[in-house]
């Protein structure tokens, strides 16, 4: 009897961790027809591209699948309860709000950056709100395209006033120093280039976190560290010890680093959703409508009116409804407000710098909606 | 002789029973499909690999080895790697380095944990348990990354830091120590250490002959290493005189030159035709009984039958594979013109130079200058992550190795009238050593293997570099076969080292 | 028996009262913890003769033939070996340990040694001998052992008398002055105990002073000159063989022995 | 007794009483420890230096008010299961409470603890409370704060020092007494220690809240009752034993305990959404046809006359069924039909009369329609929505993927150990190098290989989520090293229990399954532990490859929250705790299970 017993025992556990398995195996999970051959599963947008949109796809299955970081700070953060906030999961919400009418319908997911284009070319992600620089390559090469830059960044260097740097410091000099950076992305490139046409002879740190990064910079085991100078201005405000002074240099970055939401090349109409998503966000903004006084100007005429779905054409022929973007602002907000509320804490503002409104002298801008 | 075995085969072959009650067929019938399932399972694999690597147009040959790469190392013995393969190499250089290290310290580390845990000072041993059940219970990973994170608050650099200024120098920059390096003349030296050590040897037996002979204690190693020491000594002044040792590796290299491919064709094939006969001939001398009866069993045929294969599927390798054979002749070439190379120095070269760690104070930084060796900091959190990591499992082997010797070997020990020395030395040490070794040899490789954990702080061993490699160039799959090859020879080289110890101590039983 | 009963007179009726005396127990007691293994016991071994000490398991004797050769330390009363006191001074005990040979129950070769290192490992390395000549006596031990062939074996070779054997050629390698035996024949097949035997009783007649724990009674009958009877860590009874086995005066004597024979 | 005479050699000596155990006192102790001579006297002094160095370099770094411990506090739910909902957490308390009652009863059942004696507590108590001040003196405290925690400690060894006195050497008290005590005051320090109460808030910003008081109702009140719940079902099963022998008890226990893991994931992960019709119409017919063409097919193998027929047609089944993986197929159907053949080929061994075959025939129905039921419930949509995949973050990740990796590995990696002593030489080979193979290469690389590779093997259309790729292979990696630790125990079987089995008339798998199998494990059960604490510590690679595990949480998620930058080393410190917590309490028990088997015994 106890021998049969435990090869039951045995057998359950096997067929449990089949039955675990087969879960992930998606192939005759949602089809009805036993033996009808590899159907498409709803999950996977690669047969879809075809003779579908992903806009489409996203419709149907109800969640927007955002790739992020997960774990940069004031872009995307995961909370202790488990969600992400920030600047770029807003934007994720904001478009999960446009294209589903629910802010909140969207599934996180958390990438690595080596991870992430594979990530959406395999279909495991819709749309990539992950710091990632619009550059020649990606565009072309890598088979991305972009949206509209939510945020102008660019690269710069910190370093201790204490060891005889001030804002006007360059490059130059640099001469001999440790310079503490992040591991596998591009500001490790732009750093040796930048130094080895100034002529400065520096020795590069790289760390696999940033707060690594930082940690030894304080500690003073890095004499210089470089990222993009949104993460600087964070990192300044937060984590600067009183017996330490740092500095942010130079005042033209070294490099530009746009971001903006990335997604698989050639589907136009999950790309309009995406593109005109951002502009609605920094149109509202110009005309000074935000998630509090939406409602008094769904009627307005003009371009606020039509974007708010007062003549709801423009939307619906995208594929949207005719409130998509009433959507947005209501349960998003505008351009301002994302970054107010996300960037604000960390000391980055919108006065002065690249991401103020044209009018203001800055670089964002949308295209009319007409 | 000859007749006994046809006779008892015929009486098999007449009461054969029917196939499925057969057990030999159905032994093979079973293997035979189990080889069947596995070959179409890995065919049904590599097919479906190759279809979808075509489908999403990824690329898997290696012509990223000598390609141009943009890859930035944070050490080892060339940062700047201008293709893949040499950064491959680096790392590749990274892990043997920190490896070799790594295993030399946990060892020491290991004994005095495991003397420590035997310590009659409660205190000792008490410190040895929390050492040993402490780092055992805690991830390695973890470890690393904890060590790592304490080693970025050490003090900073300033021109007068280290605890023995202008010899040590340990800070939040890594740790700097004096290097010695091997200079041009090292080659002669070494030819004159040889030459020691042969001598030593010599010295040593005699030695050991006048112990033999007289029974007075005339500790013949340290003679030996006293010889060995003095023509070491020695060979710093005089080693210009094998200068001319380099012409012979010269002439070496010109052979090598000369020699057409089929030379190591024939010679790879018949070392493995002869291996294999040698292995058969053994093999069946081994089963004949004393009388010369020889008894195979189906089992038997097989190892005879697929040691054959092997040898005709390795002969037919070297011989339509000519490019391993070439490549065999060139690189023995080059290596002998390397070494060639290394002995044509001027005479007043030096065996040894060394160099002092210094703090050089460049643009506005005091930092580590390059004279010293230094240990960056994530070097040492590998490092000391390994070392105490696998200390605590071989102060564990040490212990239970000299436990395991019996209490009635020491006590016979005694009985004779050794000293506890003596009987440390010639009885307990001995037997623990058998016991200590085969898990020790595992602890090595695994010391190896865990380096790999590098990638987490940074240090460029050959998975992260690996890494960054398939990350710019999308070549994962023959990067991961390069791991997989150059740790299965780490591996097989270790065991085979650990496996020639242990059989060589086994204890003989009936 | 017939061997037996003619051998028996020729070893117990020397007379050793001359004799000076090897091992002198006074009052050795030992503790295990809060069990008592030995209980006061006395004794004196004179020179040439041959004790055998009998007693049921747990008895104290082997605590007892292990004390003297310093292997258990005993917690009161002395012990005298050839005129050297056992304390904790270094040097009587390496003393005494090269003059008393000890043979165990479980052999306790080294087995990582060829038979005949074994044997030459103590005089080479403790007595400083040539090797050379540690190896000719190793091997004249061995022929009076009677397993002159089995030199270049390990251990693990050799069956178990053999292998006792061994041992106690290489005890006698350190020329001792007095042999213990702890139960050499315990772990022994039956067929194997007489060829031990046989050569104890060879090293009995050839003058040895010997102490010897065994549940042999035959062999007590034949070689031994005394014989003590321990129980409970006391030294219960001692007498000649032919009183003591014919004639106990204890209870626990008679017990003991309407048990064994 | 004591008066008795003997004679000695030399005259008559009476026997005295023997003197007081010999005891050290303290002072001597020390003397004999610690400073038996120079030597030792130095190891002494360095080490204390060494410890004295240790405890206060932690101490400080510990008690630094940089230190950001509210991230650690805020994060903990994050550092458990990721994010798991909340108003869902009732199904975990549940689960929790199953495995409290399981415990306490289990401990009932096996007679578990043992006694203390009252001195051993007391010296006990004595040197926590001497370490606990020496540490207080250590730490950078305030006056206060190092006045109360001298309180503490010398009240501590006051308590001690008193029991060593009052009581007498036999009084002893059992452990589990001990156990429940600490657990009352362990949750008693909920209620009244000010420990603070860390939440976090999220309405339009995220804002962690730190609160002064004591933790939050919500911790507090279900630990309360999961004690209580302990203490009563340790009760429960005392009665139990009392009521039923252990002879079922046990077995029914160990039975539950099987089924406890997957039964309560379902409960915390799954709430299907069971679309009737299409389990009507595809899934119980499917079941049906199974359990009845299966019960028939086994029911004619395991009848004593069908002989070796029936292996012939259990390797059909076995075809047929790997068959089924090349073809477009139900998942269900090609579970199934593995399984069916697993069952005909065991079939022989379980041969006998007809109650036998009843019995076995019954087991194959029960187990399949469980496996049904698991798949049919896996392949429908969850109403409980949970980022993070089925496996979920954090701890619940380490933890899940290391009890899949055992599991999975351990048929594999038996299979392989047979494979690798059997007398077939193919078998023998294909094992063997894999076996060297796999433990060549380190961990990590298979991992990212199959991180990254895995998709690239599969059919169209078939998909692997990472985290399942990475379990497949660990498992394999594991099974190698199991296999090994297997074959050790294998070895161990002596020829004469082989040839003993094969005398009785058994056959080959039936000496296997009931002789030889049961002792190697047994022998085998102090590495096969070792290897499975392993396991688990090994699972913290995971984080290398970018997956939600507590290192990575822990490394990359929350020093990077706005709140809590730089927090990586506090973060670190107390992931290495519960590490450590796990594996010493796992190795601790193997040793006890060890010691309770008679194992390691020489």
């Amino acid at each position: 009897m106890s021998k049969l017993f435990k090869l039951l025992s045995l057998f359950l556990a096997v067929g449990v961790v089949a039955a675990a398995c087969s879960s992930d195996s998606s192939d005759d999970a949602g089809t009805a027809a036993p033996a009808e051959t590899t159907a498409a599963p709803a999950t996977t947008a690669v047969e879809l591209d075809a003779d579908g949109s992903l806009l489409d796809t996203v419709i149907a299955r109800g969640t927007l699948n955002c790739g992020v970081s997960g774990s940069a700070v004031a872009f995307s953060e995961t909370q202790a309860d488990g969600s992400v906030t920030g600047f770029d999961a807003d934007y994720c919400r904001a478009v999960a709000a446009a294209v589903l009418g629910d802010a909140d319908a969207v599934n996180f997911v958390a990438l690595t950056a080596s991870e992430r284009f594979t990530a959406v070319q395999t279909g495991d992600v819709d749309l990539l709100m992950r710091n990632t620089t619009w550059t020649q390559s990606r565009d072309s090469d890598v088979g991305m395209d972009f949206g509209p830059t939510t945020y102008y960044d660019g690269q710069q260097l910190m370093a201790r006033v204490g060891d005889g740097f001030d804002a006007s410091s360059t490059v130059a000099d640099l001469d001999g120093a440790i310079v503490c950076t992040n591991a596998g992305t591009t500001t490790e490139k732009n750093i040796a280039e930048a130094a080895e046409l100034a002529g400065a002879d520096i020795e590069l740190l790289a760390f696999e976190t940033s707060d690594e990064v930082y940690e030894t910079f304080i500690a003073g085991g890095c004499d210089i560290t470089t990222t993009d100078g949104s993460a600087l201005v964070g990192r300044k405000v937060k984590q600067q010890p009183a017996d330490q002074e740092w500095v942010i240099f130079p005042a033209t970055p070294i490099s530009k680093e746009p971001l903006g939401p990335t997604y698989g090349q050639n589907d136009s109409a999950w790309a309009d959703a995406i593109n005109w998503t951002v502009y609605a966000t920094i149109i509202m903004d110009e005309w000074g409508v935000t998630s509090a006084n939406v409602d008094d100007h769904v009627n307005d005429p003009g371009e606020v009116g039509r974007l708010l779905g007062g003549e709801g054409e423009l939307q619906t022929v995208m594929g949207l409804s005719a409130d998509a973007f009433y959507n947005v602002i209501s349960q998003v907000g505008n351009y301002s407000e994302i970054y107010n509320s996300n960037l604000n804490p960390v000391g980055l503002v919108r006065e002065g710098s690249a991401n103020a409104g044209w009018l203001d002298g800055g670089l964002i801008y949308a295209p009319p909606a007409r | 002789m000859s007749d006994t075995p046809t006779s008892t085969s015929a009486k098999v072959l007449s009461a054969r029973p029917p196939l499925w009650r057969d057990a030999v067929v159905l032994k093979w019938v079973t293997q035979l499909f189990l080889l069947f399932i596995v070959l179409t399972s890995l065919w049904f694999l590599t097919s479906q690999a190759g279809d979808n690597l075509e489908a999403r147009d990824i690329p898997s040959d290696f012509n990223f080895i000598e390609r141009p790469v943009d890859i930035q190392l944070s050490e080892g013995i060339d940062t700047h790697p201008d293709s893949g393969g040499r950064a491959l190499w680096v790392g590749m250089v990274n892990t043997i380095r920190i490896s070799i290290v790594g295993i030399i310290f946990a060892t020491i580390l290991g004994i005095i944990v495991g003397l420590a845990r035997l310590s009659n000072n409660w205190l000792v041993n008490r410190l040895g348990t929390m050492w040993v059940e402490t780092l055992r219970n805690i991830p390695l990973l973890v470890q690393i990354i904890f060590y790592f994170s304490v080693l970025t608050v050490l003090p900073r650099v300033t021109l007068e830091s280290g605890p023995i200024n202008g010899w040590f120098h340990i800070s939040n920059k890594g740790i700097s120590m004096p290097r010695v390096f091997l200079a041009d003349g090292f080659y002669q030296w070494l030819v004159v250490v040889l030459i020691g050590a042969v001598v030593g040897y010599y010295v040593h037996r005699h030695r050991t002959r006048i112990h033999n002979e007289t029974g007075t204690i005339t500790s013949p190693t340290l003679w030996a290493l006293a010889v060995i020491t003095l023509f070491a000594i020695v060979g710093i002044f005089i080693h210009p005189i094998f200068s001319w040792v380099g012409s012979i590796f010269g002439a070496l290299a010109s052979l090598f030159d000369s020699l057409p491919v089929l030379v190591p064709q024939i010679v790879l094939s018949g070392v493995a035709l002869v291996g294999a006969a040698m292995w058969v001939r053994k093999f069946i001398r081994k089963h004949r009984s004393a009388r010369g009866h020889l008894s195979l069993v189906d089992d038997d045929w097989f190892r005879i039958i697929f040691t054959a294969a092997v040898s005709i599927i390795l002969v037919f390798v070297f011989i339509s594979w000519s490019g391993l054979s070439s490549w065999i002749l060139n690189s023995g070439r080059d290596l002998f013109e390397v070494i060639e190379s290394k002995f044509n120095v001027d005479g007043a070269a030096r065996p040894f130079d060394a160099m002092r760690p210094e703090i050089i104070q460049k643009g506005k930084f005091p930092n580590y200058g390059p004279s010293g060796l230094t240990m960056s900091v994530s070097f040492a959190a590998v490092f000391f992550g390994v070392v105490f990591y696998t200390s605590a499992f071989i102060g564990e082997n040490v212990r239970g190795g000299i436990l395991a010797v019996p209490k009635g070997q020491i006590e016979a020990a005694s009985a004779v009238g050794l000293r506890r020395s003596q009987a440390l030395r010639h009885i307990i040490l001995p037997q623990a050593f058998r016991v200590i070794l085969p898990p020790t040899g595992n602890q090595y490789l695994n010391l190896t293997k865990n380096t790999s954990l590098a990638i987490a702080v940074g240090y460029s061993d050959i998975v992260q570099v690996g890494t960054t490699v398939f990350n710019q160039t999308g070549k994962t799959l023959p990067v991961v076969g390069i791991w997989m090859l150059f740790y299965l020879s780490c591996s097989l080289t270790i065991s085979v080292i650990v496996n020639w110890f242990n059989v060589r101590m086994q204890l003989v039983e009936r | 028996m017939n061997e037996i009963e003619n051998t028996e007179t020729s070893a117990s009726t020397r007379d050793l009262s001359n004799a000076p005396d090897m091992i002198v127990c006074e009052g050795v007691s030992k503790w295990y913890g809060d069990f008592q293994a030995l209980d006061d016991v006395s004794a004196t071994i004179k020179e040439q003769e041959v004790v055998v000490v009998l007693g049921p398991s747990g008895s104290g004797k082997s605590t007892w033939i292990r004390c003297i050769n310093r292997l258990e330390h005993h917690q009161e009363g002395r012990i005298e070996v050839d005129g050297i006191e056992l304390t904790n001074d270094l040097r009587n005990i390496e003393k005494v340990r090269s003059e008393v040979g000890m043979v165990f129950q479980q052999f306790n070769l080294f087995p990582h040694l060829k038979v005949l290192d074994n044997v030459t490992l103590a005089p080479i390395w403790v007595r400083k001998k040539p090797k050379a000549e540690a190896e000719e006596q190793a091997a004249a031990l061995l022929e009076r052992v009677g397993i002159p062939e089995q030199a270049d074996k390990y251990p693990g070779q050799l069956s178990g008398g053999q292998q006792q054997r061994v041992a106690i050629a290489r005890a006698l390698a350190m020329e001792p002055r007095i042999m213990l035996f702890d139960e050499p024949t315990s772990a022994l097949d039956p067929e194997m105990i007489k060829e031990v035997l046989d050569v104890m009783k060879e090293l009995a007649l050839s003058g040895m002073t010997m102490m010897v724990v065994t549940h042999e009674v035959g062999f007590a009958k034949e070689v031994a000159d005394r014989i003590i009877f321990m129980d409970d860590g006391q030294i219960v009874e001692t007498g000649t063989p032919e009183v003591f086995f014919s004639n106990p005066t204890e209870d626990r004597t008679k017990l003991f022995l309407s048990q064994i024979l | 007794m004591s008066d008795l005479n003997i004679t000695g050699v030399e005259g008559t000596v009476a026997i005295k009483p023997p003197p007081e155990t010999p005891k050290l006192p303290p002072r001597e102790w020390l003397k004999e420890n610690l400073f038996s001579n120079k030597f030792n006297t130095l190891l002494t002094l360095f080490s204390t230096a060494i410890l004295l160095m240790i405890s206060r370099g932690l101490l400080s770094f510990i008690f630094n008010p940089e230190r950001q411990w509210g991230s650690t506090a805020t994060n903990l739910r994050l550092m458990m299961t990721q994010a798991y909902p909340e108003e869902q957490y009732m199904r975990v308390w549940v689960s929790v409470a199953v495995i409290f009652t399981l415990v306490g009863a289990s401990m009932a059942i096996w007679n578990a603890g043992s006694r203390v004696t009252l001195r051993r507590l007391g010296s006990f108590l004595l040197s926590s409370g001497v370490v606990i001040n020496i540490l207080t003196l250590l730490a950078p405290f305030s006056g206060q704060a190092k006045l109360i925690w001298l309180i503490i400690g010398s009240a501590v060894a006051g308590a001690g020092g008193t029991l060593l006195r009052v009581s007498d050497k036999d009084k002893n008290i059992s452990s589990l007494t001990l156990v429940v005590a600490t657990l009352t005051a362990a949750i008693l320090s909920l209620w009244i220690v000010p420990f603070g109460h860390h939440s976090f808030v999220f309405e339009r910003t995220p804002r962690s809240m730190a609160e002064t008081g004591t933790v939050a109702l919500t911790t507090k009140l279900p630990w309360t009752i999961m004690v209580v719940i302990g203490i009563l079902a340790y009760f429960f099963g005392k009665t139990m034993t009392s009521r039923f022998p252990s002879k079922n008890l046990r077995p029914t226990i160990i039975g539950i305990w099987f089924l406890t893991p997957p039964t309560l994931l379902y409960l915390v992960l799954r709430d299907p959404d069971f679309d009737m019709g299409h389990v009507l119409n595809t899934d119980i017919p499917i079941f049906l046809i199974f359990a009845i063409a299966g019960g028939i097919l086994l029911s004619w193998l395991t009848r004593p006359t069908t002989g070796e027929i029936g292996r012939v047609c259990a390797a059909l089944v076995l075809l047929a069924g790997f068959g089924m993986f090349f073809t477009p197929m139900r998942m269900i159907i090609r579970i199934l039909m593995l399984l069916l053949a697993t069952f005909a080929l065991a079939a022989p061994t379980f041969a006998g009369d007809s109650k036998k075959q009843r019995r076995y025939v019954l087991a194959w129905i029960g187990v399949s329609g469980i496996i049904t039921w698991l798949v049919t419930a896996v392949n429908t949509p969850s109403t409980i929505e949970v980022p993070g995949d089925f496996f979920l973050g954090g701890v619940s990740l380490t933890l899940l993927v290391a009890i899949f990796t055992i599991v999975i590995s351990f048929p594999i990696g038996i299979l392989l150990a047979l494979a690798r002593t059997s007398k077939m030489p193919i078998f023998r080979i294909l094992s063997t190098w894999f076996i060297e193979f796999v433990r060549g290469i380190p961990l990590i690389t298979i991992l990212i290989f199959f991180s990254i590779m895995v998709p690239l093997f599969l059919p169209k259309g078939m998909e692997l989520s990472e985290v399942s790729a990475i379990v497949i292979g660990y498992s394999l990696f594991s099974a190698a090293y199991l296999a090994e630790n297997v074959r050790g125990g294998l070895q161990s079987v002596t020829r004469g229990q082989h040839e003993a089995a094969e005398a009785v008339g058994m056959t080959t798998s039936q000496k296997t399954f009931f002789i030889v199998l049961p002792q190697a494990l047994r022998v085998s059960i102090p590495p096969l532990v070792g290897h499975c604490i392993g396991v688990f510590k090994e699972t913290s690679l995971l984080a290398i490859i970018g997956l939600f595990d507590i290192l990575y949480i822990a490394r990359n998620v929350i020093p990077n929250q706005t709140e809590f930058l730089g927090s990586t080393r506090e973060n670190l410190l107390f992931v290495s705790l519960i590490y450590f917590f796990f594996a010493y309490q796992m190795s601790k028990a193997s040793q006890r299970l060890e010691r309770r088997v008679g194992l390691g015994e020489r």
